[in-house]
């Protein structure tokens, strides 16, 4: 019982945590890294729900299975949205170098 | 092997397009007919499901035949077939508006490359899209609602970004995140749910779930993720750039299909799954939020000087109407409540598709969509001028328009139970949707100084008419309401009303 | 309530994993965060396997820890570049080009 | 399905189906557009003849769509519908007439006559309205198909007249909606039926009541103009003649008269309205948009606009006699004065469509000595604006004579004054017009003459106003006779037994 | 000068702001949490949950592990989709970028080449093995799947040059490979037994294993793809190799 509760407590912890620094933080990859510590927590919670001492019963595996759905689900979800982020910044990059050269052009046919 | 009356016929909207989309991304000549094969045959599929649900009743497929709590049910009753049958007719609109929105883009052959690359990811991202709003529709399980919820969500995420611009990008990129953490607010409320009663299944779950405090906060916590993927005001945020941004058959997608998804969960939870413990306190939340989503939204897209921007935001204020019928679900019969919130998500999914082609289609025509400079389209383009027209009728509530029905509904719950607040808050909604389709209106009718420079090429018809068909089906709603009322009230136990006239 | 001495190595383990958490979250350096993720991780498999748990366990060693790591190095380090600029202003564009002229017919 | 309800599609088809197919051809095939328009509306007005014959004998034509529980459409023909679609029917007709000569070379006429012919099908659709849901789908359907006709021109002003036009008519459609709604909610869902709903909810619900009577009138006040609701009438004026026409004369304004006749008559019923006690108000503000209406046409020199102000004043005639509901010879005045003011009003519209046309005169400053370049319109616009002062023979007397005898009867002598009140100002801003016209010397050239011919104007411009014109002349004189306005407002009345 | 104290305070008070409404938040969040963790406690827990559901069908599932048994049998629908979702992730990672090009300055080390030489077989064995076990100990489609995904990611990283010229048509395949044994699978149950996924008696067993092995292929292959970080060059697919 003590063990539920302490790994659920701390899977509510975490995804507070991820919660918050999702809200505060602008990187684009800290922002990945919280919600997969989020979901990190969540999981924690569910399979700590599922905990039974050894000795005292089966365990439910009802659970586990969901949290590895969950884990590939998070793992693929990640995948897209590092892809995503890393297109970002190139799109936004190349964008700010073309009004940079542009700039620097103009500034060339004035001189 | 077949009968009419085999409930496996339920999975069919599901797998087929999981195929579709397995086979548009394995092939690549000819992706078009087998995505338009798929959608046409999900449309067939979604009216026999009707048929045999008229016939046979409510419907319930045991997946592998475990029956619950340990397998996985997928259930057809009223609402969920009319949400399919609205999917399954967008959908076909759709794909052949996105055939006639690639050819007419791949045909300029400046960067017929991309366009095409576009085109090849589209048709699978689509599919598979289409199969996961099935699923959600058609699931009786609350974790695999999850799955389906991250398929959706994935899918038009991927949808959104399609467009290469760095603003749908950037969008694209929010949006994902933005799901993502509905998503996962939504399992920790499965997993306090799982803690509390121990099933997943929903008919399980609303026996055992109880009146306890982990209930409520389950309830909480579902609420918030799947505000979050509705876009309710003030969590609306994401949505305007992200559809506004996307390819024209993408913010279709999106803003008729996905947005309805996560309402559609959020409603049967309200009143089927959680419906002992909901409050009237939280129902007036719930609408309050709505009526503030009306104006704001009606506010914002009054002020837009994007056509797709005005729009999105169009959205975000019809969004709205569903969350004012919360509080006015309970007010007098609370049989009404699916009928108000089924005619406001049919209509507003018909007219804002036809809405977004219409965009889309003046933006392939124009090259831009500024509202200010529209004059001119209504003698190049009178099909799709009449199709923003019709369709605008329709998001402003007029009769015979389903969402007349639905404001009829809300308005006289409203005035019998004396919320008469509500009531202002809906008229002036459709005041306010008034003056942003004609603003846009009025400059179609502008008649342009001097010969344009060179006159565009008329668009493909596959351009201009589904867009046109699918005003017409939301302005006609209102008149096939006897035969929507009657699916409803066949299976939901409550909803069962004496119509005077009699259907038969 | 039983306490053991697997109570104490929860508490010990619970404080670690919430630490790694609390680290990788806030420190200023992401490269140091992602090498703290993928400590947290394989921290987790531990934890997955004390709650007897071991097919999560080597999910999440094999995926959390093995590959969603590599994956943020990746793109950790395709950020970075696209950060130096001019070179793949070039590359970018061409990109686009070459795709056109190699376009394949549907 | 029987063969009344046949006759109710047909009506609303003859107009419906050219309209669409006209939306559907090219621009440049016009004799193919003026056949279908003119077929459509010689079918329309045989139908509608067919019926009133129908309705006369008893025949029963009624249409139910349910809807939803509560709610259905009702198309229902009975002889107050009747009257309303005879009008409608036959000023069509002149209308379309003048519209294609008036229209000659002007670009987008597809669009232009398939919104008339939609117009005109939502009219007629408010005349068969058989219960106020009805009538609030074709009576918002009316606002949607006439902005586009008068927002024709396509210039920055007509823009602005429009959207000045939706704001009025959708603020009135959306208080129209709550009062129909509600009402619903209250005595629940009724048909229009001489009896009204019944005195019993008088009783429990009287104040909610005189507030939803209060905002019906209020949602079809914004159609008839009532002041001061008023306001987008003079300003779309900008509209084509035509249009203007049909606006005052045919549809829209009259549309609003309509829906106060049937709300008075059908929905609250006479008994009702008594007992609730708010027909005084009725009767203030009907007094003060003829006096208002009148006082600000005297001030206006643009020809189209002091008729606008004129349609304000006379229209509000309808919602004076409707006010003393209890005197039936008030309610006849009140009903053959939704025909009257519609041939006469008309027939001053065609005429000073022809003078702008024609000669581009669109000030009453310029009009000196116009009745010898065109006579034949100036007659015209004499008798009507002879008819609208109220001298003897035309029409127009016959409406101001039943509403003064149903003052009288009721003993509201303040009828009289406001009557002779409005008909002195009538004089005062009509006479000018004529003594400049007949008398006037002209002085210099026409601001623009565009038409040199055999006639004074085109023949198709020609036509309409003098044939309402003679109209107004006729159904003056056979006032009495077996076929005429006011002999089958008689008929109505009967039905009512007041 | 005056401007430049100016400007430095208004970021300050810009700073202030800011660190008070992260503050406010973060007190925001404690409390949710708070909340949460004492109604999370307080739930009164008198629910068996689904295990004794789970072992009483243990033995008609066909496998032996329980999670096997829940995933690949009791809740395949489940694990159908979330194939799916992982094959969705790769559609949406390929339209939106190009794998990037390999970076020809990086030189592999020959003590690099050697382990990946040695590691790659041996993973590609334990992942044979994990599939195989999955059956009645832990393990199955996804543990097998990522270590291949990780053997395909050491691949990747020694920039072996075969890599670059498997067609991507040839990897599409892979990629379907396993949702499609999947449906096929069920759709075959739902032709012989009338119910999606009901797996005819005796079957289960074989059919399991069956779905599991295409299942890890495709899943390896699509993390070893996410990994690579964008869509195969094409033209390479059709066969004229640069």
């Amino acid at each position: 019982m003590i063990t539920t509760t302490l790994y659920s407590l701390t899977g509510l912890i975490l995804f507070g945590m991820g919660f918050h620094t999702l809200i505060i933080h602008s990187h684009p990859l800290r922002k990945i890294l919280a919600v997969n510590v989020m979901g990190t927590g969540v999981f924690l919670i569910l399979v700590a729900t599922a905990y039974v001492p050894l000795g005292q019963g089966d365990i439910d595996p009802v659970p586990h299975a969901m949290v590895l759905t969950g884990i590939v689900v998070s793992v693929s979800v990640t995948a897209l949205a590092l892809i995503l982020a890393c297109r970002v910044q190139e799109t936004s990059n190349l964008a700010l170098l073309k009004r940079r050269n542009q700039r620097k052009e103009t500034k060339e046919t004035r001189a | 092997m077949f009968q009419a009356d085999t409930p496996a016929w339920i999975i069919a909207p599901v797998v087929l397009p999981l195929i579709a989309g397995l086979f548009c991304f394995l092939f690549k000549r000819r992706i078009f007919i087998i995505a338009l094969a798929a959608a046409l045959a999900n449309f067939f599929v979604a009216c026999f499901l009707i048929y045999q649900f008229l016939v046979f009743g409510s419907m319930r497929c045991y997946i592998g035949g475990w029956q619950p709590p340990l397998g996985i049910t997928l259930r057809a009753d009223g609402p969920a077939l009319l949400m399919l049958l609205m999917t399954a007719v967008t959908g076909l609109a759709v794909t052949l508006y996105a055939r006639g929105y690639f050819s007419c883009r791949i045909a300029d052959s400046e960067r017929a490359g991309r366009h095409q690359r576009q085109q090849r990811y589209f048709w699978p991202l689509w599919m598979l899209l289409l199969a996961g709003l099935n699923g959600l529709f058609l699931s009786g399980d609350i974790f695999n609602l999850y799955v389906t919820l991250e398929l959706v969500a994935i899918s038009a995420a991927s949808l959104a970004a399609l467009s290469g611009k760095p603003a749908s990008q950037r969008a694209s990129f929010r949006y994902l995140l933005i799901s993502l953490l509905g998503s996962l607010t939504y399992l920790l409320g499965v997993v306090f749910l799982y803690r509390t009663c121990g099933v997943l299944d929903l008919d399980l779950l609303r026996n055992l779930s109880g009146n306890g405090a982990g209930v409520r906060a389950a309830l909480a916590l579902l609420t918030v993720g799947l505000l979050l993927k509705t876009a309710l005001v003030p969590l609306h945020f994401w949505l305007p750039p992200a559809h506004a941004n996307a390819l024209a058959p993408v913010s279709v997608i999106l803003s008729a299909l996905v947005v309805k998804g996560s309402f559609y969960l959020l409603f049967r939870f309200w009143f089927e799954l959680f419906s002992p413990i909901v409050t009237q306190a939280g129902l007036n939340f719930m609408g309050a939020l709505g009526a503030v989503a009306i104006i704001w939204g009606a506010v914002q897209a009054i002020r837009q000087q994007r056509l797709k921007l005005m729009v999105a935001y169009s959205t975000v204020s019809q969004l709205g109407y569903l969350f004012v019928a919360f509080p006015l679900s309970r007010a007098v019969e609370g049989a009404q409540v699916w009928s108000i919130v089924i005619f406001i998500a049919l209509t507003h999914a018909c007219a804002k598709s036809a809405m977004f082609m219409v965009a889309g289609s003046i933006y392939l025509h124009l090259g831009h969509d500024r509202i200010r400079d529209l004059a001119g389209v209504r003698a190049s383009l009178p099909v799709t001028v009449f199709a923003y027209g019709i369709a605008g009728v329709s998001l402003m509530g007029l009769p015979p328009s389903g969402a007349f029905i639905a404001k009829w509904m809300l308005l006289s719950s409203s005035l019998v139970s004396g919320q008469w607040w509500w009531a202002l808050v809906i008229v002036a909604g459709s005041l306010l949707a008034m003056v942003y389709v004609f603003r846009v209106m009025s400059r179609f009718f502008v008649i342009p100084e001097g010969e344009p420079l060179k006159k565009p090429a008329a668009l493909s018809p596959l351009l201009e008419w589904p867009a046109l068909i699918l005003a017409l089906i939301s302005l006609s709603l209102g008149l096939l309401a006897p035969w929507i009322l009657h699916i409803l009230s066949q299976g939901t136990v409550g909803l069962v009303r004496v119509f005077p006239g009699g259907l038969s | 309530m039983t306490y053991s001495i697997l109570t104490l190595f929860d508490i010990i383990l619970v404080a670690t994993l919430l630490w790694l958490g609390w680290r990788l979250l806030s420190s200023e350096d992401i490269f140091k965060a992602v090498v703290l993720f993928i400590s947290f991780g394989l921290l987790m498999a531990l934890a997955w396997v004390r709650m007897r748990a071991p097919d999560v366990a080597l999910a999440e060693a094999a995926l959390g820890a093995g590959l969603t790591g590599p994956l943020f190095l990746a793109a950790l380090r395709r950020m970075n570049r696209s950060h130096k600029g001019e070179r793949r202003l070039d590359i970018d564009e061409n990109r686009d080009g070459d795709h056109g002229k190699n376009s394949e017919p549907t | 399905m029987n063969s009344g309800q046949l006759l109710l599609i047909a009506i609303l088809l003859s107009s419906f189906i050219p309209g669409i197919i006209i939306f559907c051809l090219p621009e440049e095939k016009h004799r193919l557009r003026t056949i279908l328009n003119l077929c459509g509306s010689l079918v329309k007005i045989s139908l509608v003849l067919l019926m009133n014959a129908g309705i006369y004998y008893g025949h029963v034509f009624e249409i139910r769509i349910p809807l939803i529980p509560g709610v259905e459409l009702l198309l229902n023909g009975d002889p107050l519908s009747a009257l309303f679609a005879t009008l409608s029917s036959v000023l069509w007709l002149l209308t379309t007439i003048y519209a294609v000569g008036y229209l000659e070379g002007s670009p987008n006429r597809s669009h232009f006559f398939g919104y008339f012919s939609l117009c005109v099908t939502v009219t007629i659709g408010i005349a068969l309205a058989g219960n106020l849901v009805t009538f609030l789908l074709f009576y918002e359907m009316l606002t949607l198909a006439t902005y586009p006709l008068v927002i024709h021109r396509g210039t920055e002003k007509s823009l602005r007249a429009g959207r000045n036009y939706l704001i009025y008519a959708f603020s009135g459609g959306a208080v129209f909606l709550v009062a129909v709604v509600w009402l619903q909610a209250v005595v629940g869902p009724m048909d229009f039926s001489a009896a009204g709903f019944s005195p019993s909810y008088i009783e429990s619900h009287g104040s909610v009541l005189a507030l939803i009577f209060v905002l019906l009138i209020i949602g079809v006040g914004v159609k008839a103009a009532l002041v001061p609701l008023h306001g987008w009438l003079p300003q779309a004026m900008v509209a084509p003649a035509p249009v203007s026409a049909l606006l005052h004369a045919v549809a829209v304004v009259k549309a609003g008269a309509f829906g106060i006749i049937r709300i008075v008559l059908d929905v609250y019923g006479a008994h009702n309205l008594l007992l609730l006690g708010v027909l005084p108000l009725l009767a203030a503000v009907a007094t003060f948009t003829i006096l208002y209406g009148s006082v600000r046409a005297l001030q206006q020199d643009d020809l189209k606009r002091r008729l606008a102000f004129s349609t304000v004043s006379q229209v509000s005639y309808i919602a004076l006699g409707m006010s003393m509901v209890d005197q039936p010879l008030a309610v006849i005045g009140a009903l053959v004065h939704l025909v009257h003011q519609g041939l006469m009003k008309i027939t001053l519209f065609f005429c000073a469509g022809n003078l702008a046309e024609t000669l581009g005169i669109h000030r009453i400053s310029e009009m000196r000595g116009v009745a010898r370049r065109m006579p034949l319109t100036m007659a015209a616009f004499s008798i009507a604006a002879l008819g609208m002062i109220g001298i003897p023979p035309t029409v127009g007397f016959v409406s101001k004579w039943y509403l003064g005898l149903g003052g009288l009867a009721g003993g509201n002598w303040w009828l009289l004054v406001v009557l002779v009140v409005s008909s002195l100002l009538n004089a005062w801003y009509f006479l000018p017009i004529l003594i400049r016209a007949w008398f006037g010397k002209q002085q210099g050239p026409w601001p623009e003459e565009q038409y040199v011919g055999r006639f004074e104007t085109r023949l198709m411009l020609l036509g309409p106003p003098v044939i309402t014109a003679l109209i107004v002349l006729v159904a003056g004189l056979v006032a009495n006779a077996q076929i005429s306005p006011l002999a089958w407002v008689r008929f109505i009345v009967r039905g009512y037994s007041l | 000068m005056k401007t430049g104290t100016e400007i430095m305070g208004k970021i300050r008070n810009r700073h202030k702001r800011r660190d008070a409404f992260q503050l406010l938040f973060l007190i925001l969040v404690f409390f949710l949490m708070a909340l949460l963790g004492t109604i999370f406690s307080t739930i009164p827990v008198n629910n068996p949950g689904l295990a004794s559901a789970v072992a009483s069908l243990q033995t008609e599932s066909g496998v032996e592990s329980p999670v096997t048994a829940v995933l690949l049998n009791f809740r395949g629908y489940d694990t159908l989709l979330e194939v799916m979702v992982l094959l969705l992730a790769v559609i949406g990672v390929w339209s939106l970028i190009k794998a990037p090009a390999p970076d020809p300055e990086t030189e592999i080390s020959p003590v690099q080449m050697g382990v990946v030489r040695l590691l790659a077989p041996v993973m590609c064995l334990v992942a044979a093995y994990l599939v195989w076990q999955g059956s009645h100990l832990a393990g199955g489609a996804f543990q097998g799947g990522a270590i291949l995904g990780a053997a395909g990611v050491l691949l990747l990283v020694s920039e072996l040059p075969w890599l670059r010229t498997v067609p991507a048509s040839v990897l599409r395949f892979g990629l379907v490979l396993g949702p499609l044994c999947f449906i096929g699978t069920a759709l075959g149950c739902l032709f012989l037994g009338g119910e999606l996924l009901a797996y005819p008696e005796g079957t289960a067993g074989w059919l399991i294993l069956f779905i599991e092995t295409a299942c890890a292929l495709s899943i390896g292959l699509t993390l070893a793809l996410l990994f690579a970080g964008g869509r195969p060059h094409e033209n390479v697919s059709r066969g004229d190799i640069p």
